[in-house]
């Protein structure tokens, strides 16, 4: 029972930051919005007993790919839009 | 043994970055050793790792060979022709030749998607020579998007029948007894996923970008050697993995748009490039057409005249368009002081149009015969058609590109040499067809014992 | 409930790349599709009441109801594909930021 | 308005897509995966040859002697898809550099200056991260992850140290030069194998005892290849995004 609580409430959690992400209007914010949603599906992956995908996606998806595009915004030069 | 034609380019791969300046020669005699030991393949399932059905095999047949001489010659050729280009982009070619190989030589499904990948981002790479960074990323995304579906497809059909490998899927399905529409789900998420990658409809905007102003190297690459690599890497799945049961309604609709779009608006376009480009897309929407009909034949023969022709007419084109602009007009008249370079030209486009005495007759009236045996009227009258269109725009561009006075002079003797030889061995099938029917002879009950039997 | 959300992800991702006409947007939902078609592959293998797919002490025999691996093998290759297509897509971002000065696709006008 | 109708036609064929999964009457639910109907089947009992035979945690002489199935599946039974991987990592990280790299680079300025904590931290931090990293590739037969989140932690290092100090650059000579070596061993080692034994990337290596370290044969060498691969790509990768051209 405690299980489902705790997806259900992941999956809502993650769709909207996923929504959030691909609307806001600050490509900071943006980013921040994918990092938290690569962060959210590593709990997905924990929960659904896959530890080496938990550890790869924890260190690539959320690690990795955040430090890459915030190298890619911080080049920008000029006003933040 | 079939293996080494994928581990030789890798290790040269990760070999050539060490030396920028002998990148090249590492490029030139791995092309040239695969374009060789092809010719030395047995047939036969290579196992990966030694774990028979389970691990990852390798699957050399007709089928495969024919592919695998094709491409690996052309890719030579190609690499050749343009030495400089391939100077500066030597290890992306070397992992592209690995990528192709692996797409032709696979069998199972997940490592199709990583070959998938790898001669995706090659050719992403390739593209960025043409110096239009937004088509190269868009192109980018659409080939991601489109492995992206192809993975999801894949997935399903794993959770449905529980194994990827490919002779033994169609055996499991009978043994489950999944009806065509359960099936149908993930057959389509992976149709539109390979359809992407083929130039076909949905997804295919990314090709004007890519090849509207592509170099020789990079738009004889994407158009021919690419494009024929990824038709018979569907042909394969439509005929012994994704069986839709008689082409469900909406795939044959998306091949028809496929066909009509591609050659309409190669008769209006006016630009050289242009007109090869839509060209090809109506050519891989009549390809996959006759594979989801079960013409195996006729895609093959389409096929390998299709990537012989694209590979002269691109190369020719590319240079032409390079040296004197895009527009027809402008090249009016260039034949006139490189006549090789317009005969091996106009034989191409002749094969295209299907002319007799060409290749190309011998392969349009074998694909009528299958589609009239099959007896369904629509789809015949439409092929005769666009052969008709395509007929009419490219004697219209045969004869701007002969008659008038232009000054273009195109110096590059390998280049004239290998259209040539291309253009002689169009004639010669054209004329003298019948090795290439005894060549192509034997896929028909191959594919049909590996559906069977699923050993091979 | 994870298999409706993943395959609504990545429905998500779809929607972001065709209406966003912003570079770092298009790739940002990019890896939004992938991370939701992650998720709905190790869906696929979810055994409920199965365990870890790795042989301890305390889980010695294979014989115990596991999860499937092998998606988890699958999604390994599959996220470092991932970050390979990104990392490309993010240097094409710079490269075009560097020529046209900005990230949306309809300032840049004719290339 | 239009994109909202956008976004209500997607979402549509999202829950149309979830309709037709969940009438599928072949496609198990979530959570009713039959693995025995799977090819996985035979992963986990470890014999691909014969039908039932039990695997034990201190048992010897299986197929693949790695106690994580993953593993064993990424490095044993399908070590094919990892080559292809690995692949697709190099000609990224080589792609990056060749669209952003050129002759002469220079480090780029970044709005912030590190201050004093991050700086005498970052020395202190870095040996660590990089055992870390090294401790999971080594480890990855026996416990989670493996060769590819150990490679990007010691990059993550890198990293650091680039964070940590605005003039750092690494020594990308070194890098290149340990990623061509890595890539080839990787392909001398599955030559090996077609070689001993005539199939490609086989374990020719005794497989021991099921979770000692010395177990499973070429697994973890070949996880330890695939951790220095990936963290010299990686590290390829941060290099080119935080240098720019130096401006004649």
């Amino acid at each position: 029972m405690f299980n489902t609580v705790i997806e259900v409430i992941l999956g809502l959690l993650l769709l909207f930051l996923a929504y959030k992400a691909i609307d806001s209007k600050e490509l900071i914010k943006s980013v921040m919005y994918l990092s938290a949603v690569s962060m959210l599906s590593v709990v997905g992956f924990a929960l659904m007993q896959a530890p080496d995908v938990a550890v790869t996606e924890a260190v690539i998806g959320s690690g990795m790919v955040t430090a890459l595009f915030v190298f890619t915004l911080l080049s920008r030069k000029g006003v933040k839009r | 043994m079939a293996v080494l034609l994928i581990a030789i380019p890798l290790l040269f791969a990760f070999v050539s970055i060490l030396n920028k300046k002998y990148a090249f020669y590492l490029l030139a005699l791995v092309a040239a050793f695969n374009f060789v030991f092809s010719f030395f393949l047995e047939k036969g399932m290579y196992s990966i790792g030694g774990f028979g059905p389970f691990g990852i095999n390798l699957l050399v047949d007709q089928y495969a060979l024919i592919g695998l001489w094709l491409l690996n010659g052309l890719f030579f050729l190609t690499v050749m022709i343009n030495l400089k280009a391939s100077k500066k982009l030597a290890t992306v070619l070397i992992v592209l030749l690995a990528g192709i190989n692996g797409l032709l030589l696979t069998n199972d499904l997940f490592n199709l998607f990583v070959f998938l990948e790898i001669t995706g981002i090659s050719a992403y790479l390739l593209t960025t020579e043409n110096k239009k960074p937004v088509s190269s990323f868009n192109y980018l995304v659409q080939g991601t998007v489109g492995s992206g579906l192809y993975l999801l497809g894949l997935v399903i059909l794993y959770s449905m029948i529980g194994t990827l490998n490919m002779s033994d899927v169609i055996s499991r399905i009978y043994t489950i007894g999944a009806t065509p529409t359960t099936l149908l789900l993930p057959f389509m998420l992976m149709f539109i996923g390979l359809g992407v990658e083929a130039k076909l409809l949905p997804f295919n905007s990314w090709v004007k970008g890519v090849l509207e102003k592509a170099k020789p190297l990079s738009g004889t690459l994407v158009s021919s050697v690419i494009a024929g690599t990824i038709l018979l890497v569907f042909g394969r799945l439509l005929t012994t993995v994704m069986v839709i049961s008689n082409a469900d309604m909406l795939i044959t609709i998306i091949l028809i748009a496929t066909i009509i779009a591609g050659e309409v608006a190669a008769f209006k376009s006016t630009r050289i490039r242009e007109i090869l480009l839509f060209s090809s897309i109506g050519q891989a929407g009549l390809v996959v057409y006759l594979f989801t009909h079960g013409l195996l034949m006729q895609g093959v023969l389409l096929i390998i005249a299709n990537v012989l022709s694209k590979f002269v007419l691109f190369t020719i084109g590319a240079s032409l368009a390079e040296a004197a602009g895009d527009e027809v007009e402008e090249l009016r008249g260039a034949f006139k002081n490189n006549k090789l370079l317009g005969i091996g030209f106009t034989v191409a486009a002749l094969s295209v149009t299907g002319l007799p005495l060409f290749f190309g007759f011998v392969v349009k009236l074998n694909v009528l015969l299958g589609i009239f045996g099959s007896y369904d009227l629509i789809t015949p009258i439409i092929i005769l058609v666009v052969s008709l269109i395509e007929g009419v725009y490219f004697i219209k561009l045969l004869m701007k590109l002969w008659y008038g006075e232009s000054n273009v002079q195109i110096k590059n003797v390998l280049m004239t040499v290998s259209v040539l030889s291309v253009a002689v061995v169009l004639i010669v099938l054209g004329v003298y067809y019948q090795p290439m029917m005894d060549l192509v002879a034997p896929i028909k009950d191959e594919m049909i014992m590996i559906i069977q039997g699923g050993s091979f | 409930m994870i298999q409706i959300a993943s395959i609504l992800l990545v429905m998500l991702g779809l929607y972001g790349i065709l209406t966003n006409r912003n570079i770092i947007k298009i790739i940002i939902s990019l890896n939004i599709f992938e991370v939701g078609l992650n998720l709905f592959i190790v869906s696929l293998a979810y055994v409920e009441g199965g365990i870890d797919p790795i042989l301890t002490s305390h889980s010695a025999s294979s014989t115990l109801s596991f999860v499937d691996p092998l998606p988890h093998a699958l999604v390994l290759t599959a996220i470092v594909i991932g970050v390979g297509t990104t990392a490309l897509g993010l240097a094409f971002a710079k490269k075009i930021y560097a020529k046209y000065g900005t990230y949306e696709l309809d300032e840049m006008g004719v290339e | 308005m239009k994109k909202f109708l956008a976004l209500l036609a997607v979402i549509a064929l999202g829950v149309g897509i979830i309709k037709t999964l969940d009438n599928n009457v072949s496609f198990p639910k979530y959570g009713e995966a039959v693995i025995e109907s799977r090819v996985s089947n035979f992963y986990i009992k470890k014999n691909v040859t014969e039908e039932n035979s039990e695997v034990l945690f201190g048992g010897s002489d299986y197929e693949t002697g790695s106690a994580n199935f993953v593993t064993s599946i990424v490095a044993n039974y399908r070590s094919f898809d990892t080559l292809g991987e690995v692949t697709v990592l190099f000609i990224s990280a080589f792609g990056v550099a060749l669209l952003l790299g050129s002759k002469e680079q220079k480090r780029l300025e970044l709005n912030f200056k590190p201050n004093f904590m991050l700086q005498v931290g970052s020395r202190a931090l870095f040996a660590i991260i990089v055992m870390v990293g090294l401790y999971i590739s080594i480890h990855g037969h026996l416990t989670p992850g493996g060769g590819f989140p150990g490679g990007t932690i010691i990059a993550a290092s890198v990293l650091l140290l680039y964070l940590s100090n605005d003039k750092f650059r690494t020594n990308i000579r070194g890098f290149r030069f340990m990623q061509s070596i890595t890539g080839a061993l990787y392909v001398i080692i599955g030559l090996v194998g077609l070689f001993v034994s005539g199939f490609f990337l086989e374990n020719f290596l005794g497989t021991g005892i099921v979770g000692n370290l010395f177990s499973a044969g070429i697994i973890p060498i070949v996880y330890i290849i695939i951790g220095l691969k990936v963290g010299s790509d990686f590290s390829i990768i941060i290099d080119s995004f935080l240098t720019k051209e130096v401006s004649k």
